[in-house]
């Protein structure tokens, strides 16, 4: 009996993202672009901080709104079972982005933070064939997309077996036979603080190697922070996400690669697959219940394609606000 | 009642509007969570509101709220594996260093001649510290049966608060420093130690803990669509003993009397440090017990982020609900009002579409309104009295 | 008498910094004994008291209760041997009504809770005693001064003390008030209580005290037993010189009108509208009961609350004046009666007091010119004689009388044409005061003039040219030189018609 | 010069320590790093500083760095496209509401008696606000030559921060609102509004004006291996400035005097009401020139985070550095060295390799030292002070 979310009666569904961020912006646009082509309504919600109990409001809220289905990205799906579980129960719920194992959820549209991480790894080991020093910069942990990402790189640094359940404490040196991780250090989603933690490594680690950002601000703060330390080239920066600095830095060379998820995909299916289910056309989900959105290594050689493709979406991104 | 006559018309034309703009808005589901909201957040102002009125400020709240959370979680679903009877031996460690600081602070208080605490109670508070983290650093762990680890972890977070309150009080009144400089310290100090013995892994309870969850997450059906959420019924319990002791004890009537004059306060006897310190204990008592609904009721702890700028939420609620800042002045049920005003406009934002970006802008605004319209009909009323006066002079 | 005196003090010093306030003082009190202490300004009166009160402790010396040595560390401590001081400072809370302010901190309880009931009607009684006639659910932040100067004596007699000590009581009351707490006071001694009186006002002193002793300086400096107190007597003990009873002024020729004010409307005041002028080389002084709305006269001439209607002109010339900033460059001045709270900055220093309204004018383009600030500082501390360290001393650590002269010293430092002072020589000693009333006369002579209120009647019969008697914020009526007296002035201030003219 | 003493001696403390425990501290590369760090929150302080002095508070300082960093990017380097124009026309609708608004306020508090303004002086602005947002709203788009645009734009928004300088202080005297309340609002408001007008998108300068950058950024070479970041020259000058105006002059005597005791200085013939404002505007001011700089220097600039909390590190600064919140006290240059000692620990925290978890923990305990500190010696002071005299009474 989901009728009334919106006066018009067309069907309402609701796409809540993790957190505040550009990268969310670009989901914005998949999601109103489905909205628009298969003439539903979508609504955005993307929670401030602190984004669990945020979160939680705004499932809240939604349901009151009794929409017709809810795409979630989990900040840390373990300790949100029951949030999750009950919107399941109340509408049609899909997680993107970042999965809630053992929910109810229909489906999971999107990438496996823990592979990306891995092959940030990848990138770092590309950069760095013969190992060295490196340090990780990210704005939070205590949240899956940032653990599991930190877990995946380490991991894969330090060639450990496949296991994103595994843990390594922040603040302790994590030595490999090639690679060593100096430290992680956080800026809480402060780009000035992000900034500064980059040149205070500088500063205790004058011949650091290798730096990782591994949210879209911090790729950029590293750059700035070596530009300014005149020591863009020499330290390699692997990133995540697709910052137009990072996409500018990589074609000029003084960022090696990055690790760019789909966010424009992750909206548009996302609304794509709820509205087939909210019409009661479960056929849509894979058998595995994983729409599988990959994550793509982003270097030099594939830059200007994908910076091609990237325009095209924030065109669409302009033309749909 | 005047007082919180402003507040209240400005919830009724809140809620009115809402409702009339959206059906989805008083469906008895949303209701529900809008009260659950309330009451969270209701608890911490009528906290706060107690140290506004004797003229301070508390700018550590969210911190707390972050630091219980946390402790709660991690001394009754730790994430790893920790030896037998770590949790009693950090407890009393902790304990311990409180003590001994605290005695420390009286004993400077004392040296400089700006307390008059016993010498010997002092030393005893001081050896019982050491005693303490002696004990939980060289004793032997062993765990509390099962029944008995729940309520003395849950008592004991509790006390927490209510000893960090108790060090604010006593820096304030003791050494004589601005409330607002102590809490501040208070916001940046918890918030380091919640990340740093949590090592910024978020905390929570799983799936366990049902019963203990269900203070927060339970309602009690009244009729057989509507049912009152848990918290309500704290926020209610809480609220009235806070009315009584603010407008119908002594305690109360020291403490308005302090905030607007202190030194007349001290000179009809009274020992205003001791209602100063009470204020700030309250206050972060109430910050403690909301932490842990509010852990209980998110199950999601994030050391970093856990509770950020509650403690604004909480001060405007205060001052919407007709708390003055300039102390003495306070109505406890004008700030469950104001904190209920404050978590209806987030709700109603949010089911009427308005786009979240404004959120804060429309929050602010609203608050602005409300308090510049209070002060206005304030003005007005004085002009009126001032004409009768004139009228009439007796 | 062979009991042991009720009160002793020993040898009792206090040290300020800057200051030994007091300076091994010993006096004593009996049963039943009015004891007046009397000395200049700063000569350690309210220090010595607060010392008794607990409110600060001396740094050497005994207090004896009863014969006993009593260690008075706490108001409290106070407060149980029966000892209970009425601050010379106003000290109440403005957010409470006068009931609370009454009991505050001896609040009537059942079970547990206050007692509002008991409370009000027992604080009624206690202010009807001290004829304070205001509802006690009245907010003391909305009576003025004077009212809360009764608030205060009501909630001092509601202690039933053994030992009443006031500072001052009477600065802001008028002769009514003042009569009714000399009755009071007198039928509290007859039923055996002790009582401490301080006050600058000698013919009350003269009238009351059955002994009095005298401060200079912070010593001892006499004693008077009641057969020896006469003004001539007292003055020489506390200034060390003479001074004469009654300040004797020579009548001048009032110049042309240089303040006139024509059906102004006092906001809050009564509703009809005022008249007054006030010439050149006059001075004018405004008599009137507590509440009879002199000050918000005043304070409406000044621009603080800005009149609802009518005109002013000074000097002829029309001014529109709603704020003090319009007043003072009309050429006026005001020594507002309430000098902690609208009179001074309390904790900066006499030079930065000062300097602080004539800034702007002695300043090079906004840049403070210190040297004139200094200068100018120095000569009025000269001039009128203040009693501080140096110009930098923070005016907080002076007694009431020297920051009243910093004050006036604000003032004259810009040499206005028209000096407004309400109640200027409160709590003022007599040396100060003649000084005082000097400075005003010599004022006048050079052609300011001077409009002044005061509650006390010597000085009005004393100093005034000509004298307007307020009575519930109209002015009631003008005496002119020869028809000055003192029940003429209470005829029209209690309402009557004069009894000549 | 005392009062700055004890902050200074903990400067050199921290700055000692850490140099010994790490060579990598006294580096060129890291003091250029901590100076241009001290700078630009420097500035922040030295601002709030001046509200502090007149008594008040100013929460709304990070929200300003954030909204007047987001227009400085979107105004100079708009992501998507946008018709000829908009600038201009944006600008002029905002310019206007502004006006409307201030008039409205002015409007009120002449209604209450409160200002003294006359009608016709806020009929105009009324109207200019009108005609200014009508220009905006209709008038046909055109754009300005390049090289106007900079200056324009930048100059715009120092316009803009200071007119919500301004709006705050009209508020506080006009209508008598709480300094607190005012800009807790401002703190919402202004956050809203940049995530609203910036939609949530981060902003930057790509990898174009470098020139412009270089008033962050740039460097002037002092010696062949060390360069003096340009905004430590931007505070010098900001803090001399503003140590002449708070010493030298008569606006800063005033602040000072009203900070103490506003009604004896009103009483004294000052219109405190127009210093109050000067101080509120000041102090937005320089929050907008630290907002440009910051900006300039981190060149990627988030909406909803950008500035948070930078009004507490500023006034945890000022606070270090000697200001008392209770009005009437404060030192520039202590505010500086305030600034500096915050961003010292920061960097020592970081160079030492203390778990980054403690940072805040670190903060706060060190802030509450000082002023623990700072407040024993005082106490000390006096005690010796009223010993000597009692030696040589003179
Ligand atoms: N808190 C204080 N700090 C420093 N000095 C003080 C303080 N209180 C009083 N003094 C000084 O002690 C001396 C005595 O002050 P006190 O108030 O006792 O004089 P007083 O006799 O009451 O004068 P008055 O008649 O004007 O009230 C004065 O010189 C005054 O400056
Ligand atoms: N019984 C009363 N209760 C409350 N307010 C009163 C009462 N009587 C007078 N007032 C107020 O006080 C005002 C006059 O107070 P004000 O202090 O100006 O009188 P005053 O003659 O200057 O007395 P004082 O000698 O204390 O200065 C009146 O206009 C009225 O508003
Ligand atoms: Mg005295
Ligand atoms: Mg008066």
């Amino acid at each position: 009996g989901k009728s009334d979310a919106s006066a018009d009666g067309k069907k309402t569904f609701g796409y809540v993202t993790n957190g505040i961020a550009s990268f969310w912006v670009i989901a914005k646009a998949g999601a109103l672009a489905a909205g628009e082509e298969l003439d539903v309504d979508v609504e955005v919600r993307m929670p401030g901080p602190p984004e669990d109990a945020e979160q939680k409001r705004t499932i809240e809220e939604l349901l009151a709104m009794n929409v017709d289905g809810i795409a979630i990205s989990p900040v840390k799906p373990d300790n949100q079972l029951d949030v999750i579980n009950e919107a399941a129960a109340r509408t049609h719920l899909i997680t993107h982005d970042s999965d809630a194992p053992g929910s109810d959820r229909l489906v999971y549209i999107g990438m496996d933070n823990y592979l990306a991480g891995r092959m940030c790894g990848e990138l770092v080991k590309e950069a760095l064939p013969d190992g060295g020093e490196i340090m990780i910069f990210v704005g939070r942990l205590g949240q899956d997309n940032a653990d599991l990402r930190r877990q995946g790189l380490i991991d894969e640094l330090l060639d450990r077996s496949m296991d994103s359940t595994r843990h390594d404490k922040p603040g302790e040196e994590l030595k490999g036979d090639k690679y060593t991780i100096l430290d992680t250090r956080t800026d809480n989603f402060d780009s000035a603080a992000a900034k500064s933690q980059a040149e205070d490594a500088l500063a205790k680690y004058p011949d650091i190697d290798g730096m990782v950002g591994l949210f879209a601000y911090n790729p950029p703060a590293i750059l700035e922070a070596l530009a300014a330390a005149g020591k863009k080239g020499e330290v390699q920066v692997i990133a995540f996400d697709e910052d137009t600095v990072t996409l500018q830095a990589i074609e000029d060379g003084s960022c090696h690669g990055t690790v760019v998820q789909n966010p424009y995909r992750y909206g548009y299916e996302s609304v794509k697959m709820l509205a087939a289910i909210a019409e009661g056309d479960k056929s849509v989900i894979p058998a595995s219940g994983f729409l599988d959105i990959p994550a793509r290594k982003i270097t030099k050689d594939s830059v200007v394609d994908f910076r091609t493709e990237l325009e095209s979406l924030i065109a669409g991104t302009a033309e749909v606000k | 009642m005047k007082k919180i006559l402003g507040i209240t018309t400005l919830l009724i034309v809140v809620v009115a509007a809402t409702a009339a703009l959206s059906p989805n808005f008083l469906t008895a589901y949303n209701v529900q969570n809008i009260i659950r909201w309330s009451a969270l957040f209701g608890i911490l102002s009528v906290g706060v509101a107690f140290v506004i009125v004797t003229g301070g400020i508390d700018l550590s709240i969210g911190s707390v709220v972050g630091l219980v959370g946390c402790t709660l979680a991690m001394l009754l679903n730790p994430i790893d594996e920790r030896p037998p009877g770590w949790a009693w031996k950090s407890v009393f460690q902790i304990q311990g260093c409180i003590a001994i600081v605290a005695a420390v602070i009286w004993g400077l208080a004392r040296f400089y001649g700006r307390s008059r605490g016993s010498g010997r109670r002092l030393l005893w508070l001081g050896l019982a510290g050491a005693a303490l983290f002696a004990a939980g650093r060289y004793a032997p762990g062993f765990d509390l049966p099962a029944w008995l680890h729940l309520p003395f972890v849950v008592l004991w977070v509790l006390a927490l608060s209510l000893q960090i309150g108790l060090l604010h009080g006593l820096l304030i009144t003791k050494i004589g420093l601005q409330p607002f400089v102590v809490t501040l310290c208070g916001l940046l100090f918890y918030r380091g130690l919640t990340r740093w013995v949590a090592a910024d892994q978020t905390q929570g309870f799983g799936s366990g803990f049902t019963g203990l969850r269900k203070l927060a997450t339970g309602k009690l059906p009244l009729t057989d669509d509507f049912a009152l959420p848990v918290p309500a019924i704290a926020l209610a319990v809480l609220a009235i003993l806070s009315g009584v002791l603010l407008n119908k004890t002594i305690f109360g009537r020291y403490m308005l009397a302090l905030g607007r004059n202190e030194t007349a306060t001290r000179y009809s006897g009274i020992d205003t440090d001791r209602y100063v310190i009470l204020a700030y204990a309250i206050c972060s008592l109430l910050a403690g017990i909301g932490g842990i609904l509010f852990a209980l009721d998110i199950n999601s702890i994030q050391p970093s982020g856990h509770g950020n700028f509650y403690e604004l939420y909480a001060i405007a609620a205060a001052v919407l609900g007709g708390c003055s800042l300039r102390g003495g002045e306070g109505s406890i049920l004008g700030v469950v009002i104001g904190a209920a005003v404050m978590r209806v406009l987030y709700n109603a934002i949010n089911v009427l579409g308005i786009p979240t970006q404004l959120e804060f802008a429309i929050i602010g605004l609203v608050i602005l309104g409300g308090v510049i319209a209070d002060e206005l009909v304030k003005r007005l009323a004085a002009k009126r009295r001032a004409a009768r006066q004139a009228r009439d002079p007796a | 008498m062979s009991r042991a005196p009720l009160l002793e003090v020993r040898g009792v010093s206090k040290r300020f910094p800057g200051v030994l306030a007091l300076d091994r003082v010993s006096l004593s009190l009996g049963h039943g004994e009015i004891l007046a202490v009397i000395g200049e300004n700063g000569a350690g009166k309210s220090t010595l008291m607060k010392v008794l009160a607990g409110v600060q402790h001396q740094d050497k010396g005994d207090v004896l209760v009863d014969g006993e040595p009593a260690a008075i560390d706490s108001v409290n401590a106070a407060y149980d041997r029966g000892i209970v001081l009425i601050h010379q400072e106003l000290n109440l809370c403005g957010n409470l009504d006068v009931a609370s302010n009454v009991y505050l901190g001896r609040e009537p309880r059942r079970h547990g809770l206050i007692d509002h009931k008991t409370m009000r009607t027992q604080a009624q009684a206690c202010i009807a005693k001290v004829g304070l006639d205001v509802k006690v659910s009245t907010l003391v932040e909305r009576l003025p001064i004077g009212r809360q100067q009764l608030v205060e004596i009501a909630k001092a007699l509601s202690v039933d003390a053994r030992v009443l000590i006031m500072d001052e009581p009477t600065s802001s009351l008028s002769t009514r008030e003042t009569e009714t707490l000399f009755a009071v006071i007198e039928d509290l001694c007859a039923s055996g209580v002790s009582i401490v009186y301080i006050s600058h006002r000698l013919a009350e002193v003269k009238r009351l005290a059955h002994r009095v002793v005298v401060l200079r300086d912070g010593h001892n400096a006499g004693e008077l037993a009641r057969d020896e107190i006469e003004h001539d007597a007292m003055v020489r003990l506390m200034v060390g010189r003479d001074v004469s009873q009654f300040y004797a002024r020579k009548p001048h020729e009032p110049g042309a009108v240089a303040l006139e004010a024509e059906d102004i409307v006092v906001p809050g005041g009564a509703p009809e509208p005022i008249s007054l002028r006030v010439h050149a080389r006059e001075i004018v002084g405004i008599a009137g009961l507590v509440g009879a709305g002199r000050s918000e006269l005043i304070e409406t001439l000044f621009g603080v609350t800005p009149a609802v209607r009518g005109h002013l002109r000074v000097g002829g010339t029309d001014v529109r004046i709603s704020s003090p900033k319009d007043a003072i460059a009309a050429g006026l001045a005001l020594v507002p009666e309430d000098r902690k709270q609208s009179g001074l900055v309390l904790e900066m220093a006499v030079r930065e007091n000062v300097s602080l309204p004539s800034l702007e004018r002695e300043a090079r383009r906004a840049f403070i010119d210190k040297r004139a600030e200094r200068e100018v500082a120095g000569r009025m501390i000269a001039d009128l004689g203040i009693k501080t360290r140096d110009d930098r001393q923070v005016v907080k650590d002076l007694s009431g009388g020297n920051q009243q002269k910093v004050v006036l010293a604000k003032w004259l430092a810009l040499a206005p044409r028209v000096l407004l002072l309400d109640e200027p020589t409160r709590g003022i000693d007599i040396g100060a005061k003649h000084e005082i009333y000097a400075l005003m006369e010599r004022l006048a002579a050079d052609g300011v003039a001077v409009l002044f209120i005061s509650s006390e009647m010597e000085e009005i019969l004393g100093i005034s040219d000509r004298v307007l008697v307020m009575h519930e914020g109209r002015i009631a009526g003008e005496l002119g030189r020869g028809e000055l007296d003192e029940e003429a002035v209470m005829q029209l201030a209690t309402g009557g018609q004069p009894a000549r003219t």
